[in-house]
C-alpha cells in the first residue's frame, strides 16, 4: 500500500485539534503534550518521566483516545515475564498443534507503564520489538504492524525498587519527556475539573474526541518526512550532538543515532508548528527532549546534583547557531 | 585467611607499585586510622608531657621514639579491614592493647632505627616468629621491598609537612599580631614557637604515618602474594567448578590464617625448611639485583668531571665581536620573528575582506565588525544585484549586531527564535516589532527557501534605519 | 575460530604493524608509508578485543596488548612544530584569547595599574615612602642607576654586558609573569598578590625618582618597554584570574572541569604574554639603554602603546576557517 | 577526604582503566607520593650537575654571565617540560620507570606539560612542595595541583610482556569449562612454580586439581601440562 503525505493545512487542523483535545483532559502540561506529539507524528517512541502522580498515563491514555487504533497497556512489574509482553505459544488439544497466542505488544500504541520496575530481560525483549518492529515466539517472527509506538513511563531512579534502563536501550528512545509537577493554577484546574460532576477519582478522557485514523497517522507521519531541510540546520543538529559529545563533564555522550533522532524530531516538530520547512529554532528546542536520555554525566558533576538539562541549556547557548 | 574477601588486588609486582597500594589503601581507610592513631598516640602525648617536666624538646623526642606503640594499632587495623571486617569498637582496646606487647619491645629499643620497620612491623605482630625464624624471613621478605626508601622518604615527608605547616602559619599570621619567631622553632625549646613546632611536627607525624604503616604492610603482602601465590590461589578458587561439582572438597582445604593475631600464622615453623626455601627463593632470577641504587651516581659523576674539564680549556676571555653578534643576532631574529608575525596577521585578516563584501559572512561575529553604513550599502547592493534572500539576511545579521550594542547578550547559540524572545522580553515595543518581522521574513528566507519580495526587504529597511537611528543617538 | 587460524590469517598485519612501530619510534618518518598506520592500529586494537573475548592465550593477549600500547602512544605522539604554533597563537590565539576574557584580564589591569599610580604620586610628594617597600643600600642603587649626572645614563655598561641586562630581565621578568600566572590557582590570591606588589614597587621607584630629578634619566629609559613589560604582566596576572574565577564561579561546571576549560585558554594567555616579555626584554636591554634623544625614545614608547591596542583590538577577527 | 561509593564496591587498586577511541581498555598504574618525590630528589641532583656544567661561562665575563642567566632560564622553567614533551618524562622519572601521560592515557603534550610544570610554583608552596603533597595525598590518583589542572597524571611504565616459546611437553587439554581468568592463573603458576616452597605448590595446586580428583604431588604436574597445552604454539592446528 503506498501512501500520499497528507497535505500542510489538513495536517496542521488535525494536529491543532488534537493538541488542544489533549490539552484539555490534562491541563498544564503543554510543552509535554508538546513533545508526546513530536514522537506521534516522527514515528518514535517516547520515554516519559516524572514524579508518580503528575500524569503521565493520563497523557498517554487521551493521546491513545485520539488515534483510533489498537491500544494496549501493560504494568511493568517486577514479576513481569518477557512472554507476558510478547506472547507465547500453547498447545491446542483439540488440534494437536502449538498456537500463537499473541502478547499485548501487538497493538498500534502501547502504554507500558512504569517499565523501570521489570527485570531487565523483560525491559529487553520489549525493547527489542521496539528496535526490529518484530516479535520472535518459539522461532517464529511476527511482524508489527505498523503505526507501532511505544511509550512508556518511568519514575526517576532514585525511587526505590527500580531497574535503571541500560544506556544502550535508552538510545531506543526517539525522545524522554520530562513530565514536569503542573503549576498551582494548572492543578486548582484540574482539581476542579476532576472533583465536579463526576464519580471516584478516576480521570477521564472523554474530552478527546478520536481524531485520527491509523491511516491518516501514517501519512502525517509520511508528510514529516518530506518538509524542507536546509543543509544549514543539518549542519547545526550535528554540531549540537557532537559537542554534547566533547562537553566537558559527560562521561559518555550521544552515539550517532541521537543526531538522525534530532533532525527527525525537529521536523515533526516543524509540523506541529505548522510550518513546511525546519528552522534552527526546531532543533533546539528538541535538544533537551532528545539528549537528556543519550548523555551520561560524569561523577563529578552527578556529585554537584548537576541535571542534565542544565547541562543542555548550557550547551544551546554555547553552540553557534546559523547566521550567514 | 578468606583470600575471597580481599579488599585490595594484591598481584606481584614491583616494589614501588607495591608502596603506592599502600598509600591506596591509606588513603580509602584514612579516617578510621588517622583517629585510631590519636587513640595510642592523645594519651601518650600528656603522660609524657607531665614526665618531660615541660622540656618540649624532650617531649617531643621521646614521642618520636614511640612511633611503633601508636603504628601497631594501625597495623592490625587494616590487616582486619583488607579481609573487610571493620574492628568493631569492642575490639579497639585489644588493638590498642597491641602497642604495648612484649614482641614490640625490639621496636621499641635497638629496632627503632631500623630502616625496615614499616616492614618489620607485620613481621612482628602477624607473625611472631622466634629469633632466628624472624631474621631469616625478614631477609626473604626484605629482598627488592625498598622498605629502606620507605622509611627514609616517608621521613622526609612528615619534615615536608611539618615545614609546610610551621611556614605557612608564619606567613598566614599579620603581621600586627605576635607572630611565630621562626628560629626560635628550631632551636630555642623554652620558647611558645617551639611548642607549636613541636606541634606542628606530632601533626605531620599522625597524617604521614596511615600512609607509611599501610605501605608496609602493602610490602609486606606483595611479597606475601608473590611468594605464596596469593593470586594463583584467588584464580584458582575463582576457576569454575566441574561439571558435577565437588564443592565440599573446595571447604575442606586448610585455609591460610592470616588476620585473627599471633602465632596460628604461622606458615612454616621449621627454620630448616625456611633456610632452605629462602635459598630456593634467592637463586631465583625473579628476585635480582635492586635497579633503582645503580642509577643514582654514574648521573652526577661525569657532569662534575665535564666541568672540570671544560674550565681547564676554556680561554678566560671571549672575543670582543662575540657579544656583538650575539646581540645583532638576537635582534635580527626579533625583527625576522616580527615580519612574520606581521605577515600573519595580515593574512588572518585577509579572508575577510572578499567574503564580508560577497555575503556578508562574518558580521555577526563580533560589535566592531562593519559601520552601519556599510551594511546598508551591502544590502543595497544585494538587493540591486536581485538577490533579496541573501539581502534580508545581510540585514537580520545587522540587526543582530545592533541589539548587541544596545547590550542585549545574544550567545552564539541563540537562533532566530531565541533572538526574538530575548528581545521581546528586553527591549521596546517599537525595537522589538520589526525585529521580530526581520528575522521572521529572515527565517523563511533561508530555511523554507521563500526569499521577501525586494519591497518587502525594502520596508523592513526602512524601519531598520529609523529604529537604528533612533537608537544609534545614545 | 582457532587461536592457530587466527594467528595465521594476521601475522602479516602485525609484522607490518610492528616494522612501522619501530619506524614510528626511532623517528624515521615516511608520510607515505605511514598512512597506514592508523588503520593498521585500529585493527590491531580489534585484533585485541577479540583475542581477549574469546579467550586465546595470555601470551598472545599480552603481546598483542603491548602493541596496541605502544601504537596508542605512538598515534597520539604530540607533534612539536613549535614554529607554526607560536606564530599561530600570536596572530590569533592570543588576540582572540584577550578579548574572550576582558574581564579578568582589565581586573588585573586594575590591580596593578591603580597601586602603581597612586604609589607614584604617594612617593612623588613624599620621598620617605619608598623606604616602606626597599631598604636604603638598595635605595642607593636605584638612584645611583638613573642618576643624570653620569656621563651617559645607562650606557655605564661594556657592550658585552648588554646581553647578561638582556638575560636577567627575561629571567626576572617572565618569572614574575609565570609566578602571577600560577598564583592564581590558589583562588586567585596569589596573582593579586604579586599584581598588587609589583605595582607597588614600580610607582614607588617612578615616583621616588621623578622627586629627586632623576625623572629625565628614567623616564625616556622606562618608555619604549613599558607597554609590552607592563601590559604582559598584567596579562599573565589576568590569567592567573582567570584560574581563580573558574574556583570561586565555576558556573555550572564542577569546580575541577571549570579549572581545566578556563586553564586552557588561561596558558594561551600566559603563551603571549610570555613571547611579549621576551620582546621587552629585547627593547629594554638594546635599545632604552641607547643613546637615542629623549623625543625619539618617547615616540617610540607612544608608538608602542598604539600598536599593543591596535593588536589587541583588531588581531585575529580573521575566520576561524582559514 | 573524597570518598567515591566506588571505591568500596571495587577491590581498592592503583590501576586504572582507559578506553581508547578504538573502544579497548588500557590499565593505568598510577604512580604515589613516594617514588615521585625520589624521583623529584633525582631531577633534582641532575639539575644541579647541568648548573654545574654551565660553570665555565663565568669565565666570559659579562658575556658568560648572560649566557649562564638564560641557560638558568630555561632549565629553571623548560626542563621538565622538553624531557616530558620529548621523552614522555624527566630523567628522573624515566630512572623510577616513571611517566607523565594525559588522563586518557595518550602522551602529555606541550600545553599540558607547560600547565604542570608553571602550577608547580604553587605546589611547591609554602616550601618542599608541602601543598602539592597535601593534595597528592588526598587525591585518588594521587594528582597534585598541577596534575589535577592539566588533567595528567604520573603512571608506572607497563614493563613490556615476555611471550613463552613453545613448550617441550605436548601438555594436556585443561577441562573446557576453565575461562580466561583461570587459564591465564594456570600460566602464572606454571611460571612462578620453581619459586614456591614445596608444600606451598601442592597447596595450591590442590586448589584446582582437588575437586577433579587429583591430589598430591600429581597437582602441580597436571597443572604444568595444562600450562603446556594452554601455552603452546604449535602449527598442527591443535590450539586451543
Amino acid at each position: 500500500m503506498t501512501q500520499t503525505p497528507l497535505p500542510l493545512t489538513e495536517a496542521v487542523i488535525q494536529l491543532d485539534q488534537l493538541e488542544q483535545d489533549i490539552g484539555q483532559t490534562v491541563s498544564g502540561q503543554h510543552q509535554a503534550i508538546r513533545e508526546l506529539l513530536v514522537a506521534l507524528v516522527a514515528a518514535g517512541h517516547a520515554l516519559l518521566e516524572g514524579v508518580p502522580g503528575v500524569g503521565k498515563t493520563l497523557l498517554v491514555r487521551a493521546l491513545a483516545a485520539a488515534v483510533q487504533g489498537r491500544y494496549a497497556r501493560i504494568q511493568f512489574t517486577p514479576d513481569l515475564m518477557p512472554s507476558d509482553v510478547t506472547g507465547h505459544a500453547v498447545f491446542d488439544l483439540k488440534r494437536e498443534a502449538f498456537r500463537i497466542r499473541r502478547g499485548p505488544i501487538f497493538c498500534n500504541l502501547l502504554l507500558a507503564d512504569e517499565i523501570n520496575r521489570a527485570p531487565a530481560k523483560t525491559q529487553a525483549a520489549m525493547l527489542e520489538a521496539m528496535q526490529e518492529g518484530q516479535v520472535t515466539i518459539e522461532g517464529q517472527a511476527l511482524t508489527l504492524e505498523p503505526p507501532f509506538l511505544v511509550f512508556a513511563t518511568q519514575n526517576p531512579i532514585e525511587q526505590e525498587g527500580t531497574y535503571p534502563l541500560p544506556q544502550a536501550q535508552l538510545d531506543r528512545f526517539l525522545l524522554k519527556i520530562a513530565v514536569a509537577p503542573p503549576s498551582a493554577e494548572a492543578e486548582r484546574a484540574a482539581v476542579r475539573a476532576a472533583t465536579s460532576g463526576r464519580i471516584g477519582d478516576r480521570l477521564d478522557t472523554s474530552a478527546v474526541r478520536p481524531l485520527l485514523d491509523t491511516e491518516t497517522l501514517q501519512r502525517l507521519q509520511l508528510s514529516a518526512t518530506t518538509l524542507r531541510l536546509d543543509e544549514r540546520v543539518l549542519d547545526y543538529a550535528v554540531a549540537l550532538v557532537r559537542a554534547a559529545r566533547d562537553w566537558p563533564g559527560v562521561d559518555s555522550g550521544p552515539g550517532p543515532r541521537a543526531s538522525i533522532a534530532l533532525v527527525r524530531a525537529a521536523r515533526a516538530h516543524a509540523l506541529i508548528e505548522g510550518r513546511d520547512f525546519t528552522t534552527p529554532d526546531d532543533v533546539r528546542c528538541m535538544v533537551p527532549a532528545v539528549l537528556r536520555h543519550r548523555l551520561r554525566l560524569g561523577a563529578e558533576l552527578e556529585i554537584e546534583g548537576v541535571a542534565a538539562d542544565a547541562l543542555l541549556g548550557d550547551l544551546v547557548e554555547r553552540v553557534p547557531a546559523p547566521r550567514d | 585467611m578468606r583470600l575471597e574477601r580481599l579488599t585490595a588486588r594484591l598481584r606481584p609486582c614491583p616494589a614501588w607499585q607495591a608502596i603506592d597500594l599502600g598509600f591506596a589503601l591509606a588513603r580509602a581507610w584514612f579516617p578510621a586510622l588517622w583517629a585510631l592513631w590519636w587513640c595510642t598516640a592523645l594519651p601518650l602525648t600528656l603522660m609524657v608531657l607531665a614526665l618531660a617536666w615541660l622540656h618540649s624538646d624532650l617531649w617531643l623526642l621521646a614521642l618520636w621514639w614511640c612511633k611503633p606503640i601508636y603504628e601497631a594499632p594501625l597495623l592490625l587495623w587494616a590487616s582486619r579491614a583488607l579481609f573487610d571486617e571493620r574492628p568493631r569498637r569492642g575490639a579497639l582496646p585489644g588493638m590498642l592493647g597491641a602497642g604495648l606487647r612484649p614482641r614490640l619491645l625490639p621496636l621499641l629499643l635497638w629496632r627503632r632505627l631500623s630502616p625496615r620497620r614499616a616492614l618489620v612491623l607485620p613481621l612482628l605482630l602477624l607473625e611472631g616468629l622466634p629469633g632466628r625464624a624472624h631474621r631469616a624471613r625478614l631477609r626473604t621478605l626484605a629482598e627488592g621491598s625498598a622498605s629502606g626508601w620507605l622509611t627514609l622518604v616517608c621521613y622526609h615527608l612528615e619534615a615536608i609537612l611539618w615545614g609546610g605547616m610551621l611556614l605557612g602559619l608564619y606567613l598566614l599570621i599579620p603581621e600586627g599580631l605576635a607572630g611565630i619567631d621562626l628560629v626560635a622553632a628550631l632551636d630555642d625549646s623554652a620558647s611558645p614557637a617551639y611548642w607549636i613546632s613541636s606541634a606542628c611536627y606530632l601533626l605531620a607525624c599522625s597524617l604521614i604515618a596511615p600512609f607509611y604503616v599501610c605501605a608496609g604492610f602493602a610490602l609486606y603482602l606483595t611479597r606475601r602474594t608473590e611468594l605464596e601465590g596469593w593470586d594463583i590461589e584467588l584464580a584458582f578458587r575463582r576457576a569454575p567448578p566441574p561439571p558435577a561439582a565437588v564443592l565440599p572438597a573446595l571447604a575442606l582445604l586448610a585455609p591460610l590464617l592470616l588476620a585473627p593475631p599471633p602465632a596460628e600464622a604461622e606458615t612454616w615453623p621449621d627454620p630448616e625448611a625456611a633456610r632452605a626455601r629462602i635459598a630456593e627463593v634467592l637463586d631465583s632470577p625473579e628476585f635480582g639485583t635492586t635497579r633503582e641504587v645503580e642509577l643514582w651516581l654514574p648521573v652526577t659523576d661525569p657532569a662534575q668531571r665535564g666541568t672540570e674539564d671544560a674550565e681547564d680549556s676554556w680561554a678566560a676571555t671571549p672575543p670582543p665581536w662575540l657579544a656583538g653578534t650575539i646581540q645583532w643576532g638576537l635582534v635580527t631574529l626579533a625583527a625576522i620573528a616580527l615580519l612574520v608575525l606581521v605577515r600573519a596577521l595580515w593574512r588572518e585578516r585577509a579572508p575577510r575582506l572578499p567574503r564580508s563584501t560577497r555575503t556578508g559572512h562574518e558580521a555577526a561575529s563580533g560589535p566592531h565588525a562593519t559601520s552601519p553604513l556599510d551594511h546598508e550599502s551591502e544590502i543595497r547592493r544585494l538587493l540591486d544585484a536581485d538577490d533579496p534572500g541573501a539581502a534580508i539576511g545581510a540585514l537580520y545579521r545587522a540587526s543582530l549586531e545592533r541589539l548587541d550594542r544596545l547590550g542585549l547578550s545574544l550567545p552564539p547559540g541563540a537562533t532566530e527564535g531565541s533572538c526574538v524572545q530575548r528581545a521581546s522580553a528586553r527591549l521596546p515595543r517599537r525595537i522589538r516589532v520589526p525585529f521580530a518581522a526581520i528575522a521572521a521574513a529572515r527565517r523563511h528566507a533561508a530555511y523554507g527557501d521563500r526569499a521577501p519580495s525586494a519591497a518587502h526587504v525594502e520596508r523592513l529597511l526602512s524601519h531598520w534605519r529609523r529604529w537604528r537611528g533612533r537608537t544609534g543617538a545614545h | 575460530m582457532r587461536q592457530q587460524r587466527f594467528e595465521h590469517q594476521h601475522t602479516a598485519d602485525w609484522t607490518r604493524y610492528r616494522a612501522l612501530l619501530e619506524q614510528l619510534e626511532q623517528r624515521r618518518r615516511r608520510g607515505a608509508e605511514l598512512a597506514e598506520f592508523p588503520g593498521l592500529h585500529r585493527r590491531l586494537c580489534a585484533h585485541y578485543a577479540l583475542a581477549q573475548t574469546r579467550g586465546y592465550t595470555p601470551g598472545l593477549i599480552a603481546e598483542l596488548e603491548q602493541l596496541v600500547r605502544r601504537g596508542h602512544a605512538q598515534l597520539h605522539h604530540p607533534r612539536l612544530r613549535l614554529g607554526p604554533r607560536a606564530l599561530r597563537l600570536m596572530a590569533r590565539d592570543f588576540p582572540r584569547a584577550l578579548r574572550r576574557h576582558a574581564a579578568p584580564l582589565w581586573l588585573a589591569a586594575a590591580l596593578l595599574f591603580v597601586p602603581m599610580a597612586a604609589m607614584a604620586l604617594g612617593a612623588y610628594h613624599d620621598p620617605g615612602l619608598i623606604l616602606t617597600l626597599i631598604d636604603a643600600e638598595q635605595l642607593a642603587e636605584l638612584e645611583a642607576l638613573y642618576d643624570p649626572t653620569r656621563d651617559h645614563p645607562g650606557q655605564v655598561r661594556p657592550a658585552d654586558s648588554d646581553l647578561a641586562m638582556f638575560s636577567f630581565y627575561v629571567r626576572n621578568n617572565v618569572g614574575i609573569g609565570f609566578r602571577s600566572f600560577a598564583g592564581g590557582v590558589l583562588f586567585g590570591i596569589g596573582s593579586v598578590v604579586i599584581l598588587v606588589f609589583n605595582g607597588l614597587f614600580i610607582g614607588a621607584a617612578a615616583g621616588h625618582l621623578s622627586a629627586i630629578g632623576h625623572g629625565i634619566t628614567f623616564w625616556p629609559f622606562v618608555s619604549g618597554h613599558a607597554p609590552f613589560e607592563l601590559s604582559a604582566i598584567a596579562i599573565c596576572g589576568g590569567a592567573g584570574l582567570l584560574l581563580g574565577k573558574a574556583l570561586f564561579a565555576p558556573g555550572r561546571l564542577p569546580r575541577l572541569a571549570a579549572l581545566r576549560v578556563n586553564a586552557r585558554d588561561a596558558l594561551v594567555l600566559v603563551a603571549g604574554a610570555a613571547l611579549m616579555l621576551l620582546g621587552a626584554a629585547l627593547i629594554e636591554a638594546f635599545w632604552s639603554a641607547g643613546a637615542a634623544p629623549v623625543a625619539v625614545k618617547y615616540a617610540v614608547g607612544a608608538a608602542g602603546w598604539t600598536l599593543l591596542a591596535l593588536y589587541i583590538a583588531l588581531a585575529g577577527r580573521g575566520d576561524d576557517a582559514s | 577526604m573524597n570518598r567515591h561509593p566506588r571505591e568500596h564496591a571495587e577491590p581498592i587498586d592503583t590501576l586504572r582503566l582507559r578506553e581508547t577511541p578504538e573502544g579497548i581498555d588500557l590499565g593505568l598504574r598510577v604512580a604515589g607520593p613516594v617514588p615521585r618525590a625520589l624521583a623529584l630528589a633525582l631531577d633534582f641532583l641532575i639539575r644541579g650537575g647541568l648548573y654545574l656544567l654551565l660553570l665555565p661561562l663565568l669565565a666570559l665575563a659579562d658575556l658568560g654571565i648572560g649566557l649562564a642567566l638564560l641557560a638558568i632560564f630555561a632549565i629553571e622553567w623548560f626542563y621538565p617540560v622538553v624531557f616530558e614533551v620529548w621523552r614522555g618524562a624527566t630523567p628522573g622519572k624515566r630512572a623510577l620507570g616513571l611517566r607523565v601521560v594525559h588522563e586518557d592515557a595518550t602522551p602529555v603534550g606541550l600545553p599540558a606539560s607547560t600547565l604542570r610544570n608553571l602550577l608547580r610554583t604553587v605546589d611547591f608552596l609554602p616550601a618542599g612542595y608541602a601543598l602539592g603533597l597535601a593534595v597528592s595525598l588526598a587525591d585518588r590518583d594521587f594528582r597534585r595541583i598541577g596534575d589535577l589542572a592539566a588533567a595528567t597524571l604520573v603512571v608506572h611504565d607497563e614493563r613490556p610482556a615476555t611471550r613463552r616459546g613453545p613448550a617441550s611437553t605436548a601438555g594436556q587439554r585443561p577441562p573446557p569449562e576453565f575461562d580466561a581468568a583461570t587459564r591465564a592463573a594456570i600460566l602464572a603458576f606454571a611460571e612462578r612454580a620453581p619459586a614456591l616452597a614445596d608444600a606451598r605448590r601442592i597447596e595450591l595446586a590442590e586448589v584446582l586439581t582437588a575437586p577433579r580428583g587429583v591430589r598430591g604431588t600429581a597437582a602441580p604436574a597436571l597443572i604444568a601440562d595444562w600450562a603446556a597445552w594452554i601455552d603452546r604454539v604449535t602449527p598442527d592446528g591443535r590450539a586451543a
